[in-house]
C-alpha cells in the first residue's frame, strides 16, 4: 500500500506545486492592480477553492482514501465556498 | 494499478483529523463571519484593504505552498525508508514556515507602528485576528514539524512505520489550506 | 470496593446530598420570592436566600467531586489513600466551615457577616457565587491543598491511569483558578474579567474534566469496555472542551467594558462549545452499546447516559442559545441565563455527581455490585422526576426570558424592569410548582437509599453477554 | 481496525491543543489590557467610589441586582441607574434611604440597609462611576436596563 502511494505521489505533487504557485501569481496580479468587481472577485476565490481541493487532493493524500474522509475538505471547500460567495455576490 | 484497495482513513493518525476537521470549522466560520461582516460595511473594508501589504502576502503564500511541498517530498522520502532526506525536508519546510513569520512579523509591525489594533475598526479587528489566528498555527505547525524533524533524524521512523510524519504534515498542509482561502479573501478581493 | 480507604468517600456522599436537599429548600424559597415578593421579608432577604442556594450548590459539587476522588483514586491506583485520616479531618473542616458561612448568610444581615469576618481586611466578598467571606475562601484553599496532597500523593505511589491524570488535572485547575477569587481590583472592568477566570475556567474549563473523567471511570466500570478505547476518547473530549471553552470565555466579555474584538472571539469559539458535549453523549451511547456485560447497577448507567444527554442540552443547547453576541446584546442578564444556568448545572455537575454516587454508594455499603431491584426502581422514578422537572423549569424560565427581553428591551416602548417582572409571574408560578415535583423527585431518590435495603442484590441475566 | 487512532496522539492533540489556545487567550487577554483603559471610566476612581465598591459588595448588591448584566434577575440592572435617575446621585442616595423597614405587602423591596450619609454618597458615586464605563454598543439595549 504505502509503495502504490509513493509511486503515485512523487510526480503528481511536483505538477500540482507548479499549478499551485501560478494560480497564487495569479490572484497577487489582481490584487496588485486593485481589480475589483464580481469576475476578479470570483476568479481569485474561485482558484483559491480549487488550489484547496489540490492541497486536499495531493498533498493531504485525500486522493487516495475511500470513503467519508475522502470529502473532508471537499466539503469544507463547498460550505465555506457557498457561505463566502453568497455575502460576496451582491458587494463586490 | 493496483486498485484493489483504497485505505479507508487518511494518512497520520486519525485523532490529529478530528483535530484538522475543529481547527477547518472554526476558520470556516471565521472566514463566513468576515465575509457577511464585509458586506455591512463594504466602503470600510475596501478602504482599508488597500493599506494591506500584497506583496508580503504573495510571499507568504508561497512560503507556504513551498512549505507544504518540501512536507510532502518528506514523507515521500520515509516512505522510501530514507530518514535523513525525511529530515532535511523537513528543515527546509521549517526555513518555509520561519519565512513566512518574518514576512507576516514585519506586517504586523508596520500596522502596529501605525497604530493599529484590534480597536482600530472592524475591518482590522478581523484581519489582525485572523491573521494571528492562523500566525499561531504555522508556529504550533512549525513547532510539531520540529518535534517530528528530530525524531526523523534520530531515525524514529520507517518505511513501516511513520504515522508521526504523516500526522505532522496532515496538520502542516490543513494551515497551508486555510491560508490559500484568506490571501485572496482578506488581501484580494474585492 | 477494593481499598478500605475508598470508605471515606461515603462521609463526603451523604453530606453532598444533605446539601443538595439544602440547595432545593431555598431554591424554593427564592423562587416563592419570585411570586409573592415579601415572602421571608425582612428575615431573610432574596439576596442572602440565593447566596445559600448557589453557594450550597458549589459545597455540594465540590463534596461530591472530592468523594468520588477518594473512592476513584484508589481504586485506580490500585493503592490505599496515602493519608484517610486528614480525608476524613479535611472532611469535618470543609463541613464545619461551609455549614458556619451557610449559617453566617441565612441568620445574619449580609453586611453584619462582613464586618464580623474582617472583609475590610482584604475584601473579596459581595461577589456572584464569590460571597463567601475571605477567612472562609481562606479555608476553602488550605482543604483544598490538603485533598490535592493527599490524591496526588497516592497518584504518584500507585499506577498512573489516564483517568486519574485528568482528575488531578481537573480538581488542580479547580484549586489555581479559585484564587483568582483573592483579586478584587476597586476598576469594575478588571473585577469582572477575572472574576470570569473562576467562574467560566471552572465550569466550562477544569470541572469538565473532573466530569470527563468520572464518566469514563463509571463507563469503565459498568460496560467492561476496553479502558485503552475510553481513555482516547476521554483525550479527544477534553481536548475538544478546553480549545472551545477557553477562548469561549470571550462570551462573557461582551458588555462589561471590554473592547469590542470580544464579541467575534467569544461568539465564534463558544459556537463551538456545544461539540464536546455532543461527541460526549456520542461516545457515552456507543460505550454502552458496545458493553460486553450488563451490569447490574442500571441506575448507575441510567445517570450517566442521563448526564451525557443533558449536559448536551443544559450546557451545548441552551448555551448556544444566547451565545452568539447579537442575541445576547438582548438576553444578556435575563432569565434566559437563569434558565441555561439551571439546566447545565443540573445536567453536567449534578447528575455526574448523583451517577457517581449511584455506582459507589452500593459498593460502599457493602453491596456486591448494586442494590436490590425495588431500591434501584425508587431511584430511577427520582431520576426521572428530578430531570423531568429541570425540563420544565428551563422552558418555563426560557419563556419567562424570552417574554422579558421582548417587554423590557425589544418592544417600542420598553417596561421598567419591575413592570416587566409582574407580566411574567405566571411562568415563576408554574417554575415553582415544577420545583415542588423536584423536591419530590429528590425525596423520592434519598428514599431509594433505604427501601428495599434488606432485599437482596440486584442481578443480571448473565456476566458476559451481548456482543453484536 | 487498521487506523491507528492512539491514546499517544489523542494525549498530545490535548496537551498541545490545551496549551495553544490557553496563550491564545492569554494573548487576547494582553491585547485586551492596552485597550480598556481607554474605556473603563478609571480617571472617575477616586477613594470615596473604592469605598463605594465596597459597600456595594459588603450589602451583596449583586445577589438581587445585575450590574453590567451580571448578577441575580429579581432586581434592576444598575449599570446605568444614575443615567436611568436623571444624573442625580441625590436620587439614588434618596431612593436607597426610603426603603420601608417592612417591604411592600406582596410585593418585592428593597431591605433598608440603614447606610450612613457617607456610605450613602460612596455607593452611588460608585454607580455614577459604572455608568460611565463604555459598554459595547452602549449596552443596556434601553434605559430600563
Amino acid at each position: 500500500m504505502n509503495e502504490t502511494r509513493a509511486r503515485h505521489l512523487f510526480r503528481p505533487c511536483t505538477w500540482v506545486y507548479v499549478v499551485l504557485l501560478s494560480l497564487t501569481f495569479i490572484t497577487w496580479l489582481v490584487g496588485v492592480n486593485h481589480f475589483s468587481g464580481r469576475f476578479f472577485a470570483f476568479l481569485v476565490f474561485g482558484f483559491a477553492l480549487l488550489k484547496g481541493q489540490l492541497i486536499g487532493d495531493y498533498f493531504m493524500g485525500l486522493k487516495q482514501v475511500a470513503g467519508p474522509w475522502r470529502w473532508v475538505v471537499f466539503t469544507w471547500l463547498l460550505l465555506v465556498g457557498i457561505l463566502i460567495s453568497s455575502a460576496f455576490w451582491q458587494t463586490v | 494499478m493496483s486498485e484493489t484497495k483504497k485505505p479507508r482513513w487518511p494518512p497520520g493518525d486519525l485523532v490529529i483529523w478530528i483535530f484538522i476537521m475543529a481547527e477547518l470549522l472554526v476558520f470556516g466560520v471565521f472566514f463566513a463571519t468576515y465575509a457577511f461582516t464585509r458586506a455591512h460595511h463594504v466602503a470600510q473594508f475596501d478602504t482599508y484593504q488597500l493599506t494591506l501589504n500584497r506583496n508580503a502576502a504573495l510571499i507568504n503564500t508561497l512560503a507556504l505552498i513551498t512549505s507544504s511541498y518540501f512536507v510532502v517530498r518528506a514523507v515521500a522520502a520515509i516512505r522510501a525508508d530514507n530518514s535523513q532526506a525525511c529530515f532535511r525536508w523537513l528543515l527546509a519546510a521549517l526555513a518555509m514556515g520561519l519565512l513566512f513569520l518574518v514576512v507576516k512579523g514585519a506586517e504586523y509591525h508596520h500596522h502596529f507602528s501605525m497604530g493599529v489594533n484590534l480597536g482600530t475598526n472592524t475591518f482590522y479587528m478581523f484581519y489582525l485576528s485572523l491573521t494571528f489566528f492562523h500566525f499561531l498555527h504555522v508556529v504550533l505547525g512549525m513547532i510539531i514539524l520540529l518535534a517530528v524533524a528530530l525524531k526523523a533524524h534520530r531515525g524514529g521512523y520507517s518505511a513501516a512505520e511513520h504515522t508521526g510524519v504523516e500526522t505532522g504534515a496532515s496538520y502542516w498542509h490543513m494551515v497551508d489550506l486555510v491560508w490559500m482561502i484568506l490571501f485572496p479573501l482578506v488581501y484580494v478581493m474585492r | 470496593m477494593k481499598y478500605q480507604s475508598q470508605q471515606v468517600a461515603k462521609l463526603y456522599f451523604i453530606a453532598a446530598i444533605g446539601l443538595f436537599v439544602g440547595q432545593i429548600l431555598f431554591g424554593l424559597i427564592i423562587g416563592a420570592q419570585y411570586i409573592w415578593g415579601d415572602f421571608l421579608f425582612p428575615q431573610l432577604p432574596f439576596n442572602q436566600a440565593r447566596a445559600v442556594h448557589t453557594n450550597l450548590l458549589i459545597v455540594w459539587l465540590i463534596f461530591g467531586f472530592m468523594g468520588a476522588a477518594y473512592y476513584l483514586v484508589p481504586e485506580e491506583a490500585e493503592t490505599d489513600l496515602v493519608m484517610p485520616w486528614l480525608a476524613r479531618l479535611m472532611f469535618w473542616i470543609f463541613l464545619a466551615a461551609g455549614a458556619a458561612t451557610i449559617l453566617g448568610y441565612i441568620f445574619l444581615p449580609y453586611a453584619d457577616l462582613a464586618k464580623l469576618t474582617h472583609n475590610e481586611l482584604w475584601p473579596t466578598m459581595g461577589r456572584e457565587f464569590l460571597e463567601q467571606p475571605t477567612i472562609t475562601k481562606l479555608g476553602i484553599v488550605v482543604v483544598a491543598l490538603a485533598f490535592l496532597a493527599n490524591i496526588g500523593l497516592t497518584i504518584l505511589k500507585g499506577r498512573k491511569t489516564v483517568i486519574n491524570l485528568v482528575l488531578m488535572m481537573g480538581l488542580t485547575g479547580l484549586a489555581v483558578f479559585f484564587l483568582f477569587s483573592f483579586f478584587n481590583p476597586t476598576n469594575l472592568v478588571w473585577d469582572k474579567y477575572y472574576w470570569w477566570w473562576v467562574v467560566h475556567l471552572w465550569v466550562e474549563g477544569v470541572w469538565e474534566l473532573i466530569l470527563g473523567s468520572i464518566l469514563a471511570f463509571i463507563l469503565i466500570k459498568t460496560t467492561g469496555v476496553d479502558r485503552e478505547v475510553i481513555e482516547k476518547w476521554l483525550y479527544v473530549i477534553i481536548a475538544m472542551t478546553l480549545i472551545t471553552g477557553i477562548v469561549g470565555t470571550g462570551h462573557h466579555y461582551y458588555w462589561i467594558g471590554t473592547p469590542e474584538f470580544w464579541q467575534w472571539w467569544g461568539s465564534i469559539f463558544s459556537a463551538m462549545e456545544p461539540i464536546p458535549f455532543f461527541m460526549m453523549t456520542v461516545f457515552a451511547f456507543n460505550m454502552v452499546n458496545k458493553r460486553r456485560r450488563n451490569h447490574p447497577n442500571k441506575a448507575a448507567v441510567l445517570w450517566a447516559l442521563g448526564t451525557a444527554v443533558m449536559a448536551f442540552l443544559g450546557a451545548g443547547v441552551w448555551g448556544f442559545l444566547h451565545t452568539l453576541a447579537p442575541v445576547n446584546y438582548y438576553t444578556h442578564g435575563t432569565q434566559i441565563t437563569a434558565a441555561h444556568g439551571h439546566m447545565a448545572f443540573y445536567g453536567a455537575y449534578v447528575m455526574i455527581n448523583l451517577a457517581m454516587i449511584s455506582y459507589a454508594m452500593p459498593l460502599l455499603r457493602g453491596r456486591e455490585a448494586a442494590n436490590s431491584n425495588r431500591s434501584q426502581v425508587w431511584e430511577m422514578w427520582g431520576f426521572w422526576l428530578m430531570t423531568i422537572s429541570i425540563v420544565f423549569i428551563t422552558l418555563f424560565l426560557t419563556a419567562a426570558g424570552i417574554l422579558q427581553v421582548y417587554l423590557q428591551r425589544f418592544s417600542d416602548n420598553p417596561m421598567p424592569f419591575m413592570e416587566a417582572q409582574s407580566k411574567i409571574v405566571l411562568f415563576y408560578d408554574l417554575r415553582e410548582l415544577t420545583g415542588l415535583v423536584f423536591l419530590i423527585g429528590l425525596v423520592v431518590y434519598i428514599a431509594s437509599f433505604f427501601v428495599g435495603a434488606k432485599e437482596a442484590e440486584a442481578k443480571t441475566d448473565g456476566e458476559e453477554v451481548v456482543t453484536a | 481496525m487498521a487506523q491507528a487512532f492512539t491514546k499517544a496522539m489523542a494525549r498530545n492533540i490535548f496537551y498541545g491543543g490545551t496549551a495553544f489556545f490557553f496563550l491564545l487567550f492569554l494573548a487576547l487577554t494582553f491585547q485586551t489590557h492596552s485597550v480598556v483603559p481607554q474605556r473603563d471610566n478609571h480617571q472617575a476612581i477616586s477613594d470615596l467610589v473604592a469605598k463605594g465598591k465596597q459597600v456595594w459588595e459588603e450589602h451583596d448588591c449583586i445577589g438581587c441586582h445585575t450590574l453590567l448584566g451580571e448578577g441575580a434577575y429579581f432586581a434592576p440592572e444598575l449599570g446605568n441607574v444614575y443615567k436611568r435617575f436623571g444624573n442625580s446621585t441625590d436620587a439614588i442616595k434618596a431612593f436607597i434611604a426610603s426603603r420601608p423597614e417592612n417591604g411592600v405587602p406582596g410585593r418585592r423591596s428593597m431591605p433598608q440597609f440603614h447606610l450612613s450619609d457617607e456610605e450613602l454618597t460612596a455607593v452611588a458615586e460608585f454607580l455614577k462611576y459604572v455608568s460611565g464605563i463604555k459598554t459595547s454598543r452602549n449596552w443596556p439595549p434601553t434605559p430600563q436596563g
